[in-house]
């Protein structure tokens, strides 16, 4: 009993960290239409940004975490303009193979920074709250707190604010948008930068919540695509359930499968969505995808 | 050192010509080509420790390779662009932690050493200068089949597939069917490299397969220039010969692996910031049937 | 001055000529009429005057300010309501949330003081867009869509609306209730509109003037009266010789 | 030849193509015609299978080809043109053509690559067989030209010369003229009329009232997704359902 809570926490834990990202992700694809590898190495970044401010600095670790996310914001508009916005009229392609570019140079530039060794925050692990048997320890208690909070700054602002009512009006119908008096052009500048400050929380959490190491990126990138696609391209919110549905899985998986499975269960998940029901759990199937 | 060199050129010339069938042809976009190399490498290294002659575990390997590649097919070629991307992924990751965790078969991480050279005719293929000619028959072989391939009409229907699937198959052409034979053909040459790489370095482990290999393998193909498969060829030896080359500024292995990544995505983005196309752009196929253009003065 | 006046417009999709220089004006307080069959440059029209295509020669002015090649955001801002063809509500809004997106181009300060003031008028106009504020617009049936789209260009306080075939699929009843609902438009908030119509009756019923397209071109204008008796508008319709 | 039977399609409740019937005999030339949005297009894309029917039953000579995949109709002989043209952009003119016979040597893999002299032949009877049709459809000339690079109503011509290489018994036509200049129209209907009487028979969605009238022996008019008239052209240009279709309902209509 006590373990099966245990890992519906983790689950619980690693799945909103996923969905947070892929919410970002979902908000990119739903006004590009193009899937931004890079997301996940963004968060990767803000994860090391932070152990630069807290652990080689001496900063405040809340600090540290602010002027990471104001960063990793920073970084995700540069390459929005540097890297993806030259290339909206080009080829289909090019922006996604950009995007994995950009993804590679991440990875790179944090290997040559902070190295491929794994570190970590050094936070004392202090002494938690027992729940049902399970533990829970302070830093989890943390996280959970900082993604209910990250979350609600989000809904908040996607449904409360006239900017975010047009982020998701342009995401439904980007003429019609403009033709609202919406510039297109500054929304996505707007997405870029939310959802980089989405994935430095959510890569700043996985930091405490895991270790730190670089091909962090490529895992929360995965796994927060396979979210995205398991709620259904094009709908934001179902990016966040398909999140925590991945992260209950892959921890309860745990129950039956040695854990060294974990990873590929997220994986084998996504492979049989893509057999079973391709438009993910709550996308609407479009008509043209009558099989050829 | 040179031998070394034109080697692996030889094996990942392999292996971009046969991912470009699939994403220069067919415009599949897949990011699991290291999935099938792997298959290959380790089914191979796995039959000839077992005892089976050298090449058949090669042909095996390419065969597995296949399999991989309809399985994934099978279950996303017919929906978007997009979800064959992340299938593949999906797909690669999985057999990496295949790789990894299957220990009882695969020794994990600790990799298979001592895989054999293969013998031709009798005669043992020990030195690198041997290897090396073995390996750019193999590459000649896969160029000319690749080449085939495209100048038929298949490779005609393919290229017409990737310009408008509709379309095709409101000529009657089978798209789904199509677009799996192509994968399958892509990764039984991966499948193939694979083979003749785990018996050229001796002893495979995952790291080999990872996704970065994959994106290096794409790398190649986009760099050369999407369906041209001499292009592919080009892109590996550039490639090749900057990643290898790296090694001897005597920078330390973790420095020089991160840097050589640095360059190989900072020529990506520059690559697709000003020839979006590739360095040397796709091949114009001039199939006329005719020879009426010299008679008339030609349409151009 | 009309409000809105084309001059020698050539408009292109991609390499395609859709519009050969159309010309027309749309005078203030007026309701124009643009009618013309399928394919005829009609939305085309439209979108060349709210910035979705940037015309390629003549021009397009506005109040006699020129808006021809301004982006499409920037016209908006200036007054110009755009109902497109087939309605394109924002399906994963609500039609609440719709009709504050049609406020968007006012300045923040007219946002604030007038919004109220414009949803009042459009759940007036609409009851059953107040009933259903809180369903999502894709959820909408199809006259419940038009009046939505309808209901949130108003919400910008338009100097001009571009009504894009609001008859469109919808049952004959729900026609007349939307007709009847732009001549209201029309005569108590005096707002000048430009109706694209296929169907020539119903819009020549309520259109002071009329313009009529074929392939690109303007081959007939004038009073709704005279296009109403003219043969040739019969003819170009129903190919007859 | 073709026979459809109480067809019916929704999107999302609303009927797009209710409990249509039509029928197309051999070597006959069919229009389909209605307003804006009244589901014309939806239903070409029913019988070529494209969609699949909510109800309802498609024949094609003699057999139920309801819900085959849109590959096994078209190499049955029932061919679809599509109204945004869908030629292979960066193909050229003339491998657009070569790329569209069915039984073309060399399209399977294996022959592609074992039977070497059995494709060349072949292909060069198709090669013959398309510079003849691009010669017939004057096209002759940019037979070298990437696809994309045509004005359009080259492509759209092409594009019907595409299906035609096919060996189709019947052409699903969805708006032949449709951005088409004017001299070009009259081409495209001498085209088609000449394709008649090789034997092809055609069914045309069409918005050019002339064209569409001048060419068809029986036309089917739909309005939001319902059948409400059919007959010679003349029947149907009389028909006050028609006219109140196109020109509005009620009050007005007395007065045109």
């Amino acid at each position: 009993m006590d373990v099966l809570v245990q890992l519906l926490i983790n689950g619980l834990v690693a799945g909103s960290i996923y969905g947070i990202v892929a919410v970002g992700y979902s908000m990119v694809y739903s006004i590009l239409r193009f899937v931004n590898f890079a997301h996940g190495y963004v968060a990767m970044i803000g994860m090391y940004l932070a152990y630069t401010f807290s652990v080689r600095m001496g900063m405040n670790f809340f600090l540290s975490a602010v002027s990471a996310i104001l960063l990793s914001c920073l970084l995700g508009w540069s390459v929005e303009r540097a890297a993806y916005r030259p290339l909206r009229r080009s080829f289909y392609l090019a922006p996604l193979i950009t995007s994995i570019g950009v993804s590679f140079l991440l990875e790179a530039i944090a290997l040559l920074v902070w190295g491929a060794d794994i570190r970590s925050y050094d936070i004392p692990v202090r002494e938690g709250l027992e729940v049902l048997g399970a533990r829970i320890t302070m830093v989890q208690i943390w996280i959970i707190a900082a993604l209910l909070l990250s979350l609600m700054v989000l809904m908040w602002l996607l449904n409360r604010t006239i900017l975010g009512v047009a982020i998701r009006a342009t995401a439904d119908d980007q003429d019609m948008a403009r033709m609202l008096g919406v510039d297109a052009d500054s929304i996505i500048v707007v997405v870029f930068l939310l959802g980089s400050a989405m994935a430095a929380v959510a890569g700043i959490l996985l930091g405490l919540e895991t270790n730190l190491q670089p091909t962090m990126g490529l895992v929360v990138t995965v796994k927060a695509f396979a979210a995205v696609i398991l709620g259904g391209l094009g709908n934001i919110y179902g990016g966040l359930i398909g999140g925590l549905l991945i992260g209950f899985a892959e921890n309860l998986g745990i129950w039956f499968i040695p854990a060294v499975w974990k990873d590929a269960i997220a994986y084998a998940i996504l492979l049989v969505i893509l057999l079973v029901k391709p438009s993910g759990l709550f996308g609407q199937r479009r008509e043209s995808e009558v099989k050829l | 050192m040179i031998y070394h060199l034109v080697t692996l050129i030889g094996i990942y010339g392999m292996l971009a010509v046969g991912l470009n069938l699939v994403v220069g042809y067919t415009g599949l976009f897949s990011l699991g080509h290291a999935a099938f190399f792997g298959l290959g490498a380790y089914t191979s290294a796995l039959l000839s420790l077992a005892g089976a002659p050298v090449f058949t575990g090669m042909l095996a390997g390419g065969i597995i390779g296949a399999l991989g590649g309809w399985l994934v097919g099978y279950s996303t070629v017919n929906l978007r662009g997009d979800y064959f991307c992340l299938g593949t992924l999906a797909f690669g990751e999985i057999t990496r932690a295949v790789f990894t965790n299957w220990i009882g078969l695969t020794r994990g991480p600790m990799g298979l050493p001592g895989i054999p050279r293969p013998s031709l005719f009798g005669v043992p293929i020990k030195s690198v200068e041997q290897y090396m000619v073995l390996a750019l028959i193999f590459l000649a072989l896969s160029l000319a089949f690749a080449e085939r391939l495209v100048k038929s009409p298949f490779g005609r229907m393919l290229r017409s597939i990737r310009e408008d699937d509709v379309a095709a198959a409101s000529l009657g052409k089978n798209v789904g069917r199509t677009k799996i034979v192509a994968v399958m053909a892509g990764s039984f040459m991966a499948g193939v490299a694979g083979g003749l790489y785990a018996h050229y370095i001796t002893y495979i482990d995952p790291m080999g397969f990872t996704l970065n290999q994959s994106i290096f393998i794409l790398v190649l193909v986009v760099f050369g220039g999407l369906g041209n498969n001499y292009g592919s060829i080009m892109g590996a030896v550039i490639l090749v010969v900057v990643r290898e080359g790296l090694r001897f500024l005597g920078l330390p292995s973790s420095v020089s692996a991160a840097l050589q990544q640095a360059i190989y995505s900072v020529l990506l983005i520059g690559l697709m910031l000003v020839r979006p196309r590739g360095l040397l752009g796709e091949v114009k196929y001039m199939t006329r049937g005719d020879s009426s253009r010299s008679l008339e003065g030609g349409g151009e | 001055m009309a409000l809105l006046e084309l001059e020698n417009v050539d408009a292109f999709y991609g390499r395609v000529q859709a519009l050969h220089g159309v010309s027309m004006k749309v005078e203030e307080g007026e309701i124009v009429a643009l009618l013309g069959s399928n394919g005829a440059g009609k939305s085309t029209t439209l979108k060349t005057i709210s910035g979705l295509l940037r015309p390629q020669r003549g021009s397009v002015t506005l109040g006699g300010k020129s808006i021809g090649g301004l982006p499409a955001h920037a016209v908006a801002r200036l007054g110009v309501g755009h109902v497109p063809e087939g309605r394109r509500i924002f399906k994963s809004l609500t039609v609440l949330e719709n009709l504050k997106m049609g406020a968007y181009p006012c300045s923040p300060a007219q946002r604030a003081s007038a919004f109220k003031e414009n949803l009042d008028y459009v759940f007036d106009l609409f009851p059953r867009l107040k009933e259903r504020r809180n369903q999502r617009g894709g959820t909408l049936s199809g006259g419940e869509q038009q009046m939505l789209a309808i209901g949130r260009a108003l919400m910008m306080n338009p100097r001009i609306l571009l009504l894009d075939e609001p008859s469109m699929g919808l049952a004959p009843l729900l026609v007349d209730q939307i007709l009847d609902c732009i001549v209201e438009l029309n005569q108590k908030k005096g707002l000048t509109i430009l109706l694209v119509e296929q169907n020539a009756n119903q819009a020549l019923r309520i259109a002071s003037r009329g313009y009529i397209l074929q392939v690109g071109s303007i081959v007939l204008e004038g009073t709704a009266h005279e296009l109403r008796s003219d043969e040739n508008v019969r003819k170009t319709y129903l190919g007859e010789e | 030849m073709l026979k459809v039977t109480g067809l019916t399609k929704e999107f999302g409740g609303l009927r797009a193509v209710d409990d249509l019937s039509l029928e197309v005999k051999e070597g006959t030339i069919v229009g389909l015609i209605g307003p804006n949005g009244s589901g014309k297009s939806t239903v070409f894309n029913l019988i070529s299978g494209f969609y699949r029917c909510d109800a309802g039953r498609i024949e094609f000579s003699g057999k139920d080809i309801t819900g085959l995949p849109p590959h096994v109709i078209a190499r049955m002989g029932l061919v679809r043109t599509f109204q945004q043209t869908r030629v292979f952009p960066e193909m050229t003119v003339f491998e657009n053509l070569v790329v569209a016979p069915q039984d073309n040597v060399g399209e399977g893999f294996i022959d592609s690559l074992l039977f070497p002299r059995a494709v060349k032949e072949d292909q060069k009877k198709k090669g013959e067989e398309a510079l003849a049709l691009l010669r017939f459809a004057d096209l002759y000339e940019k037979r070298d030209e990437l696809a994309k690079n045509l004005p359009y109503g080259e492509q759209k011509r092409l594009e019907l010369m595409r299906a035609v290489m096919t060996r189709p018994k019947i052409m699903l036509l969805d708006e032949p003229t449709a951005g088409v200049a004017r001299p070009q129209v009259e081409k495209m209907r001498e085209y088609i009329l000449k394709l008649k009487d090789q034997g092809i028979t055609f069914l045309i969605i069409e918005h050019h009232m002339k064209f569409v009238m001048g060419l068809s022996e029986w036309v089917y008019v739909l309005d939001h997704g319902q059948l409400i008239a059919q007959g010679t052209p003349s029947e149907v240009q009389k028909n006050p359902k028609v006219i109140e279709a196109y020109l509005g309902t009620g009050r007005m209509a007395a007065a045109v």
